[in-house]
Formats: C-alpha cells, structure tokens, sequence
C-alpha cells in the first residue's frame, strides 16, 4: 500500500504542474452544471482542446481514438492537479458525453459512428446529453414510453414521439443518446432500443425545469414527430436495455464525491461562530467537535475508497463494488452538514446567501442539493438494492411487471 | 389526567381545517412564494382575524375571543398543516405572548385588541449576526428612551407594525416595545431560505421605545418568551410534519415502479413509518408542552425545549423524506415539497438552532438533579 | 390536556399511597423475569394476593371478574406508586397471564373456562406462559408446526408434538396457552388451533436456553405425546390464528417502556466520569449533552405517548397506532445508551459488573438486553411494517405462502 | 499509488485465513469463552508464533521475520475474523511495537527475540479507574527504580511475561518495562464483557522497572504507541466486521419467514447494504493507517484516528446488526452472534473509547488548518 506518488508518477505529477501554470485557462465557469451561460460553455470548450492537445484529455483513452494511452494513477493526478487550481468543474459539461454517451458508443455503436463520434467528444468539440429518465420512468428506467415507430414510407427511418426528463445540458448540448420503445408488445426490458440523436433536430423541444432549490439547471425534452434515421441506432433492435446498462454503469463509475463545501469549510466556519451560549466558538464545543470527527472520517473513507476503485482499475480488475457506496454516504452527508452549518448560524441560517462559492451560500445551496442528490443517478434505495444484489448475492425484487407485455403492465405517472 | 384534546378543541380543530383548506389552498402560500413583492396573503390575514383566531389566548377584556391556550395550540396546528403565508407566528406565538405575559397594563390594553383585530402585526428582534447572541453581547442600545442598533433577521419585520427588540441599556439586557411607523425606524426586507414567510433587516435610528417588562430583565424576560413561543411553534411543525406523511403516503401509493406502487416497497414503508414515530413523538411532546403553556407549569422550559427539539427533529425529518419519496418530481418547483423543506427550516430557525435548544434544556435538567 | 390528577385522582393516588405504605411487601424480586427463585415467586404471589384483596390487581376488570371495576387512569395511578416505591417488577411473572393469556380466555374461551381460571390468574394463583414462537416460526408465529393429532381411541383427545421456544416463565408456570397445527393440508393461517394447556402434563419437558447475555430466562418446550382434552381448546378448531391475533394484540399494548437504566441514570454517571481529555466531567462535554438531550427528548416522547394511549383506552377508543412506538424507539435506544455508557467509561467499560441493579452493571445488561428487546415479541421490521400496513394504510408484503397448503410451502428452520 | 495488498500480501493472508480455519474454529474461541479457567488458546499461540506471526514486523536481527507492517495488518485482519482467542493485540500490536518503536537496543535484544518465538506474552498497562485518564492523572508511581500502583484493567495482564505500565516519576510521566514475574505483582484475573480475551488488575508493590524511552516523555510515546496499536487494531475491526457480513448474509439467505427467505426482504437487504457500507469505508481508512504505519509518516495521528474511529463503528454495527438478522437464534448462547458483540466492544475499549479517539483527531485536524 503506497499512499504516495512512485518516482514516475512524481514525475508526470511535476510535468502536470508545469504544465498547468503556463497555460491555465483564463476564462471560468463559476456556475452550476446545467446553469452554464454561453461564455462558460466557450472556455470549457478551450480548455477542452487545449488538454487534448497536450495529451491530458481523457488521458486513458487508447491513441487511436486520441487519448493518451495512460494510466489511471495519471489520470487522477491530472485531476487532482486541476482541482487544486480551482479548475474542477471545467470538464463537467462534458462528463456525459466522456463518461457515458460516448463510452456506450466505443462500446456498442458501429465502425462510422465512432470514427464519426469520439474525437469530437473528446476534444469538447461536442456536448452530449444523455435522454433516458421519463416522468413515469425515474428508478425503473426500463420503463420508458417515449415511442420509436418505424415510417410508413419505407425509408427505414423511426418517427420519436414522447418525453424524457431531468436531462442536464440539454439546452446547450449537440448530441443525445436516447432510449426509446420499439415495441410495447413484449416484457419492458425487451421493447427498447437506443439511439444517438442530433439535438437540433426538428421536432425537439427543450424546457428548462424550475426546481426546488430555485435554479433550472435541468429539462424536460419533448419529442413530436422527430425523425431519426435507422443508421443512428445503437446496437440491436430490442437491445437497447442492454446498450443502456453501458451507459448506467460507467454513470455510477463517474458519480462524484459530493456537492460543496464539507467538513473542511464547515470547521472553518465553526471557528469564527459564537459557540453553545455565548462560549468560545463552535469549534470549540464538544457535540460539534463529535460530529466532526464522524464527517471527517465518512469523508476520508469515501475519498480513500475510490482510490481503492482506481487501484483495482489500473490492474486491470472491475471495481463497481465500492463505486456504488459513494453517493449514498456522501449524498446524505450533504444533507446532514447542511443543516448542521444553518443550526450552528442559529437565527442567521435562514438568511439567504446567494453566493454558491461562499461557504455559507453554499451550505444553503447543500441543503438543497443534497435531496437531488439522493435521487439523482440513482436514488439511495436503487443503490442499496443494487448493493445487497450484485456485491452481497441477496434476491432480487419480486418484479410482478417482469414476464408482462409492457401495454400491460400496471402503472400510473 | 388527560393527554389530548376535549371534544370541543376538536370539534375547534376540524372546523380550522375545513376553513384553510377553503381559504388557504396552496396557491395561496405559492402566490406569496412567487411573488417577491408580495410579503404575506392579507385576505388571509383579515380572515384569520375576523374569526378571532389572532385573539384566541387575549381575553375578552382586551378584545380577544379569549379561548385559551390549547385552543390555539390546535389552530397552530392547522395552520402548520397548510404552510400559511401570514404573519401569524411572529404576532401571535411571540409579540402576543410577550405583552401578555409582560406588559403593562397599559401596553395590553394599548396592542391587545389590534392583534386580536388584526391591524397590529408584531415581530421580535433579537438577532445581530452569524450565530447564537446572548442579550449581553448585543449592540443595540437603548439610551434616554431612544433605540439605536441594527437586528438581522427579523421575521415580518419588513410589515411589523410593532416590534419588541432586545438592547441593552444602562440597567443592562431588556426588552422595549417600538412602534415601527417611527421614521428612524429603517427596513429592508430581505431573502430567506422560505420565501413564504418575510423577513427584513430592520436599521434602528433614536426610534422612541417603551420598555418591557422590569429594568434589566431581558434576558429572563426574553428566555421565557422563546419557551413560550417554542410550544406554540412545535405545533405548527407538527401539524406540518403530518403532512408531510400524508403527502409521501399519498404519493407512494399512485406512483408505479418496476410493476408496483413504490409505496409496497419496505424501503419505503419503513421510511413512512419512521415520520410516523417521529410526528408521534413531537406531537406527545407538544401536548405536554401545551399544558405547562396553558397553566404556566414550572415544568415549562424544559417542557419547551422538549417539544421544540422534537418539533423540529420531526418536520425537517418528514420535510426531507417527503422530498426524497417524491423522487425526481419532489424536486420540482412545481411540486410541494421544497415548500415544507423550506418552512420546516423556517420554523426550526426563527427561535434559534438547535444546539441551543439542547442546552437549554439540559440545564434545566440539571437544575433538576441533586447532583 | 392536563398533565396533572384531577381531584378524584389526587384523592385515589392518596388513598393508594396510604394502602402502599402499610401494606409494602417485605419480601422483593432482584432479579430478571425468567430468571426469580423460588423465594422470588412465592413474594410474588403473595403481594399479587394483596393486591387483589384490596382491589388493586388488574383494576381495571370488572367485578364479576374479580376486578375493581377502575378507570384506566386509576390502573396507571397504582402502577406509577408501585414503581415510586421499587415495585415496579413485582407482577412481571403475571405479565404473560394477565396481560396476554387470560384476556385471550376472556376473549375467545367458554364460560367454564372463564370461571375456572379468570379468578385465580387475578389473584396470582396461577402463572401462565403463552406458547406460540417455534425455531421456525419467530417473526412468522403462523408457520407453526407443531402438530395436534386427534386420538385414534375414540376420546376426542389430541395429542400434540412438537416445540415451542423463547416462552419465559415456562419453568414455574402452571398454565399454557398453546398454539398448534391441526391441518398442515390447508393455507398456514387455516390450519391452527389453540388449546390452554397443564404445564405439568406428562410428555412436557421444559428447557432453559442460555442466552447471548449469559442468563437463561426463556425457555424451550417439548411436547411428546401430550394428551390434551378436546375441552381444552380455545375457540374453534382451525381458528388458532384469530384467537392469536387476540393475543398478540394485547402482547403489544402491554410491551413496555425499555430495559434498565435510562438518561438519568446515563446523566449521573456522566456526572462522575472524568470529561474528554481530563477537563472537567463528562456531563460538562457538548458532545455528551448534545446526545443527553436528545435521549430526555426522545424518553419523555415515548412516556408521554403511552399516557396518550391510555387517555384513548379511557374514552373508549382503541389506541393500537401509538402502541407500536413504544418498542420500536426504546429497544434501539438502550442499545445506544449502553454503548455510550460503555464508551465514556473508555477501557473500564469492559469491566464486567454482575450487579444488574448498579449503573454500570444495569448499562452492561442493557448492551445486549437491548438486542433481544429489538427483536422480542415482533422485530423492529415486523413493528414497522405494522405501522406501515395498519396505520398508514400501505399496501402488504407480497406473500408467497398465503394460498398454499401448509406442507406445500417452502421453508427451512 | 496504490491502494490495496500486493499479490505477496494477498498471497499471505489467503494462507493465513486457510491456516486459521484450521487452527481457529469457532470451538477454539469457545473453549476460552466456556472455561474461566482458561486465559487462552495456548496451542493456538504456539502455532501462530512458529508461523512467524508474532515476529512478522520484528527485523530478522531480532528473531523476526521482519516481514514488515503491511503483512502484520493481514493478519491482523485474519484474526479479527475468527476472534482469536490469544495474547497476540497485546503483545504485538501494542507491547511489541512500543519496544521496536522507543526501546533501546539492550531492550530491543532482551525482549523482541522472545516475542518473535511466543515465549514473551506482553502487555500495556494504563487504566486505573472508571473513564478517561491522562498520564499527569495516573497515581502509579515509581520511586529510585521501584513501580508501585494499580491498574485495572490490563488486558492479558494475568497471563503477561512482561509489562509496559503508565507511571509518574519525578521527571513527570513515564513508561517502564516490567517484568511480571517478581513477586511484587499481583495478579486477579477479572470479568469482562468478552471472556475470550483475559484480563486483570494487576497491582504492583515495589516491583523493579526499567524506563522506556526517555524520562518525562510518557504522554507523547503513550500517544504514538497508541496511534500503531490503532491501526492494527483497525485491521482486526474490519476483519470480524466483515465476518459478520458474510454469517448475516448467508443466515438471510437459508432463513425463511412468510414464505420467502428473509433476505428477499428489503429491510434485510438495505441493512446489509449498510453494513456493506460501512465496512468498506472501515477497511479504506485502515488501508491508509497501514501506510501511515508502515512508512512512520507524518500522517500518523489523524489516519490511527480516522481507521479507530471507522473501525470501531463497523465493527460494533456490524456485531448487532447480524446478532439482529439472525432473530432469537442470535441471542442464544450456542449461535456466534454474541461473540462478535463482545469482541467488537472488547476491540472497540482496549484502546480507550471512541469519545477519546474523536477529540485527537479533531486536535489533529485543528494542528493542520490555518485557522
């Protein structure tokens, strides 16, 4: 075990660096994912191309497809170094289309598609949104009703009809991967079919989605009469389930650490708070002091074990295990800080900060944040469910909507 | 012995029911919530007057309906239920109570009757800063009969037509009563996580104030308010905490996924029966803490801090899981639930955090102890 | 809502306390249900003579029934005195009678049945066991298998074999209350029949199991060939369930309000343990008072629902929803305040006090009592999914065994 | 970087965990629990000592195998498992790291040879009453070489060769090595709440004694020999912790209720899940601990406290959650559940109690911050 670079990764760690000093970006994005204006997008794009150039874009890809050919551990140092400048969200417009569309592509579409795909991608030169979650289709995203027919002119194209949903970058993205029904008459897992589609197709319509926390930094996309050739398809008719799972599972692989500021910026901010009755400060007080050694240990146990993850992927072996922890502990764990930075600012806490990049804005911003959190990408039961059945071996559900046709299935919104 | 409601609070209760869910359907919390110029529902406001509820625990002498204290405890509750937009707390669980219990008699025949009428919306003003502040670290002063200082937040203090402000002067830590209509008295309303709820930094400027109470007893003074207050607003979050289960209830059992109601699913029952236990809980508490209100028990304080920690354990907890049961959709605007997150926040912070909360009741357990 | 006694109950408090103080046993019980000597019963029995001579013993009974005819705020009166003066455990030993077993007679049984034992149970004549948990049957009572078999020489007598477990008392107990199968050929909630049953019958033998915290308090029952008459049973045959369900209810209206040491007693420790780091004591420490207040909170929250169950019992209404609480909070709650008790006493902790009745010693008891209240007499998913189904009104599990002959359903011990 | 055992590691602990079930069934563990006269599993010992076990992180000088840390907390990890019923977190997680760490080269040479050979049984000894107690609290003293004092309890102090005990002498706090063979000690065994690991109060009546390391320095070694022992420790947490997670799971897979085996249902499937969880998280800070350890880093105090902390509550949830899943058979003496509950709690206080571990790492963290 070596929690410390060996002399080569210092090595590339030191020509990061230099690296990094002499061309970081001018430009930032200082705004959520989804909530980007049109300056961010641009940056993030240089920036983008910038790292490609030098090799440190999807570092790990093979060189055919104009990547690096690295290694994991160069990977993470890359980001690391990145993070430490402050440069960590200048990639994630681009992590669905690098996380997931574009992997499901390298993986399941033909020879054109991913001439024709990746090194766009990854060079920024295209923002890719991925179209699976419906109003009805949430967890069970097999269940999905947007309807793929085929046209009735012969020309083997498919005519899309129907909506999906809490699809991030929407409004700004170029390419969507799409999950649509082909047939409502067999089991829902075996009706569906995927496709890629161009954004600017006609027929799409993208409104943004007014949500809890106040901000709209997702959206609805409606689908009338959009027409797709068959050349777009991803994979087989009906096997679009399977082509799904790609994606989902490279979604929980890159499923981040958390929102915002964590015990770290909590600590500082007990430091400068009167504490319990006027005492010395916060920090000072022992049941602040418990929880935060409880914070600190969640948090250096979940960065710990995705470094585990890196290590079982560098040699080679699928980690998957312990990536399906992180967001259920540090999803929570927003929550839970949240509310404990607004209780320590006692009367103050329900003043709104609106600064996200402030620590108390963004405690607030947490608050909220945290509950999307535990939904997104999987809500904390799919993610236990899938714990206790793929890592401990434990039975399934029992699925009453399994071996059914899908327009006979049960079901309301 | 008796731990609930009589037959004719009930019959009280049912009838507030019928009446907000008539008058103060969510459109009209949400028209204040959408609406940055618009700082509570007035119609409401008269309404809620007009059938005494403002006076419910004033007696008749001084206007009120003169029911009582666990009366109004049960309109609390209700008025929790419906996330009412009204400056209803601020004036009734705290400026009500502190004349009540404090003013002269000359202050309570003076601001009495205009709560009970509803012209009078009252506010307390306490807080200066980040965290927790002790009446003696307070920097407004109060010299000569004039108030000097700045308080932030103060709820409804942007619509307050009086105040009760806690400054310190020579004889140390009191509270004054302030017509806020004086013109040194300078209001900014402000943003808050609960929109529906208003809020202000309130700047005053050698506003002439009327002292509260006997010289130098702020602190105690204002100790009891807030315990009295803490009672009445646990009900509030009890009654919002209920609904909150029957709004995850409600939607676990029409929402389908993989073939079935979500709410078949044990996740999902244990996590509604664990707001069960809790809401049970916090309203036990609250009922207790409505008898030590309703007969100034010795027990109050800590029968306050009690039902205070569970009213807010119960309806932060229900908010958020209601939230998380509604899945994607509980994260939409357009759907309820940020509203009670945003008013089980409101509600759990207006009388202070709690980690105060927690120490306050602990010394009133270890004044208890013969340790 | 009065949190005080009326002036009919302050005088009926005065006139208990009076009748308590010249009438106080002389003789106690030290030691836990299940465990009592001989001596131990025999006080037992003695005091719940007394009690019922001056009716005070299940006061709220009808006359008829030897009862006194009380209010359920009179019943709570005399409790709340006896517990005042250490009493508290006296009638434990009648608990299973008087609270499961009898009513269960009352409820389901014949007139002979209610004459002959209504009275003597009252009185503490009679001890009875209630009979129903099997090795294979804990959370699922109604997979019972032991089985009656009508006599083949004509008597009507069963004869019944088979095993009961987890039954206190059974050692010193005169009576039973047996729940048994007499048709495996029907769905598992058909085929049951309940009988009471002579604890001395020949072909019984009784068992003491040792227990994870060392005792043995609970015991196993052998049945081999035990003749019983067809008068014995308790309702219909092939109505065993309904007549349990009788039981059972009462079984969690009568679960009581946690095991050994409280907050006050965790208090007083707290008060003389050296604080964190040497400063000060324990109970100065935030990280203590915090968790100390939430426990008051927590403790006075269960204490005041069960008052609230009892206002519903007086008024006539059935209480049932608040009365699943109680277990479900307290069991949890005496695990985690013995294991803060254990951790503030940092490696003394380990120490072993056999003294149940001292802090430590009663803490230590309650660390692994604590794991037997969460799963005793319904486990806490058995108690959720109570309230879940029955209070909120959702929807059951989805059962595989409903429908199916006993013998058909697959199982395992 | 590189987060995880080596295939030389791996290779280690899978022979130690073939040799373990072998030589540890449970019936060994239960030999010690059922029989008060009997301290340990003296054979085991023996085995485990000419495996090389006792020496692995002792330097082939000193009749180690000098196999080194990371392969020590392998094993450790292994005994953890099956609740080993030996000296072996005395004596080498604490006695003999404190001798490597701070002894001199004539202690090194008198004392680590016999370890390594499983002729020393060593053990630390601190505690003299109920709570936490600082070394300037302790009234253990030594006077011109000679200990006298008591402390309770010692873990293996009834069956020590030797000890490291917590003493004041005129230089302030110190460690002296003991060796508990002179009649000057007396020696009760005690009862604990695990009665498969041995224990006593030990009192020392003038009884000769050697300094450890320098004079007055005893609260800082005490501290780092507390740090090593607590990632070792770790290490035995998340191996019985994980045990624990494997007998639950398979226990819910063979145990009907209603007709579907209990771990169909979710309740069951999200504790284990938890478990999963947590243990997981354990073992990621224990990894870290073992770099810490292994390359004496800087690092040390904060990684010992986060993988003890970690440890502690895998360990201890992990132990009631299976006693919980196996129902009533959980309870019963003849299931193993309890064994766990008792180890994890016998793990979780030998090196002082998690209230204590939380307030070092917090003044861990407070050295580092800028504050």
């Amino acid at each position: 075990m070596d929690f410390k670079d060996s002399p080569e990764e210092a090595e590339y760690r030191a020509r990061v660096r230099s690296w990094l000093k002499t061309n970081t970006p001018t430009s930032r994005i200082n705004r959520t994912i989804g909530d980007e204006d049109s300056q961010s997008i641009a940056a993030a794009k240089a920036w983008q191309a910038k790292k490609a150039d030098a090799g440190y874009a999807c570092t790990t890809w093979p060189k055919e497809w104009g990547g690096a050919g690295g290694t994991p551990t160069e990977s993470i140092i890359f980001e690391e170094e990145e993070e430490r400048l402050g440069l960590g969200n200048m990639a994630t417009v681009f992590t669905m289309g690098l996380g997931m569309c574009v992997p499901t592509i390298m993986a399941a579409g033909n020879e054109a598609d991913k001439k024709r795909f990746v090194v766009p991608a990854m060079r920024g030169e295209e923002i890719w949104c991925q179209l699976f979650s419906e109003p009805s289709a949430g967890s069970d995203v097999a269940a999905s009703r947007t309807r793929a027919v085929e046209a009735d002119d012969g020309s083997g194209d498919w005519i899309i009809n129907g909506q999906k949903v809490w699809t991030s970058c929407a409004h700004y993205s170029d390419l969507g991967l799409l999950l649509v029904r082909t047939d409502p008459g067999v089991p829902k897992h075996k009706g569906l079919t995927m496709f890629w589609i161009d954004m600017k197709s006609s027929g799409i319509d993208v409104r943004p989605i007014h949500q809890a926390a106040g901000s709209s930094d997702f959206n609805e996309v409606f689908f009338t009469d959009v027409r797709v050739k068959d050349s777009q398809r991803v994979g087989e008719i009906g096997r679009g389930w399977n082509v799904a799972l790609v994606t989902l599972m490279n979604e929980r692989l890159s499923v981040g650490g958390g929102f915002g500021p964590n015990w770290p910026e909590l600590m500082e901010l007990a430091s400068r708070l009167p504490g319990v009755e006027g005492k010395g400060s916060v920090l000072q007080d022992g049941g602040f002091r418990e929880k935060l050694a409880n914070w600190y240990v969640a948090a250096e146990g979940l960065k710990l074990t995705r470094l585990r993850s890196q290590t079982a992927l560098s040699r080679g072996q699928t980690p998957g295990s312990e990536a399906s922890i992180g967001k259920v502990v540090s999803a929570r764990q927003t929550q839970v800080l949240a509310t404990e930075a607004l209780d320590r600012l006692d009367q103050y806490g329900i003043v709104a900060n609106d600064d996200a990049t402030s620590i108390i804005g963004g405690f607030q911003q947490g608050f909220f944040w945290g509950a999307a959190m535990r939904i997104a990408g999987g809500t904390d039961e799919i993610l236990k469910n899938i714990i206790a059945e793929r890592v401990l071996g434990l039975p399934p559900e029992i699925r009453l909507d399994r071996d059914v046709a899908f327009k006979d299935i049960s079901r309301k919104i | 012995m008796n731990f609930d409601y009589s037959d004719d609070q009930k019959f009280l209760k049912k009838e507030a029911r019928k009446f907000l869910e008539a008058r103060c359907p969510i459109t009209s919390t949400r028209s204040v919530l959408d609406n940055d110029s618009k700082a509570f529902d007035h119609k409401l406001w008269r309404e809620v007057a007009e059938m005494g509820w403002t006076g419910a625990a004033i007696p008749e002498k001084w206007g009120g309906t003169g029911l009582g204290h666990v009366e109004l405890c049960a309109l609390a509750e209700e008025l929790g239920r419906v996330i009412a937009p009204i400056p209803f707390a601020s004036t009734v669980y705290v400026f009500a109570e502190a004349i009540l219990a404090f003013g002269s008699d000359a202050q309570r025949e003076a601001l009495l009757p205009g709560i009970a009428s509803g012209d009078v919306i009252g506010c307390l003003a306490t807080s200066e800063r980040e965290g927790v502040i002790l009446p003696e670290e307070m920097s407004a002063r109060v010299v000569t009969g004039k108030l000097s200082g700045v308080k932030i937040p103060v709820t409804d203090g942007d619509i307050a037509t009086y105040a009760i402000v806690a400054a310190q002067d020579e004889a140390g830590p009191g509270l004054f009563v302030v017509d806020m209509i004086d013109e040194g008295v300078v209001r900014e309303t402000i943003k808050t996580l609960d929109p529906t709820r208003s809020a202000a930094r309130v700047e005053f400027k050698d506003v002439p104030c009327e002292r509260l109470g006997a010289a130098g007893e702020g602190a105690a003074l204002l100790s009891n308010i807030f315990d009295r207050a803490a009672v009445l607003f646990a009900f509030e979050q009890v009654g919002g905490a209920d609904r909150c289960l029957e709004d995850a209830t409600s939607y676990a059992m029409e929402r389908y996924a993989f073939g079935r109601v979500i709410g078949s699913y044990q996740a999902i029952k244990h996590k509604l029966a664990d707001i069960y236990v809790q809401n049970e809980l916090a309203r036990s508490s609250a009922y207790y803490g409505a008898w030590a209100l309703s007969t100034d028990a010795v027990e109050l304080p800590e029968a306050a801090s009690a039902a205070r920690i569970a009213g807010t354990h119960a309806y932060d907890f229900a908010a958020k899981e209601n939230l998380h049961t509604h899945g994607g959709m509980g994260f939409t605007w357009e759907v309820d639930c940020h509203l009670h997150l945003r008013r089980a926040r409101q509600l759990g912070l207006a009388l202070g955090g709690l980690p105060h909360w927690r120490e306050r009741l602990v010394r009133s357990l270890e004044r208890y102890s013969t340790l």
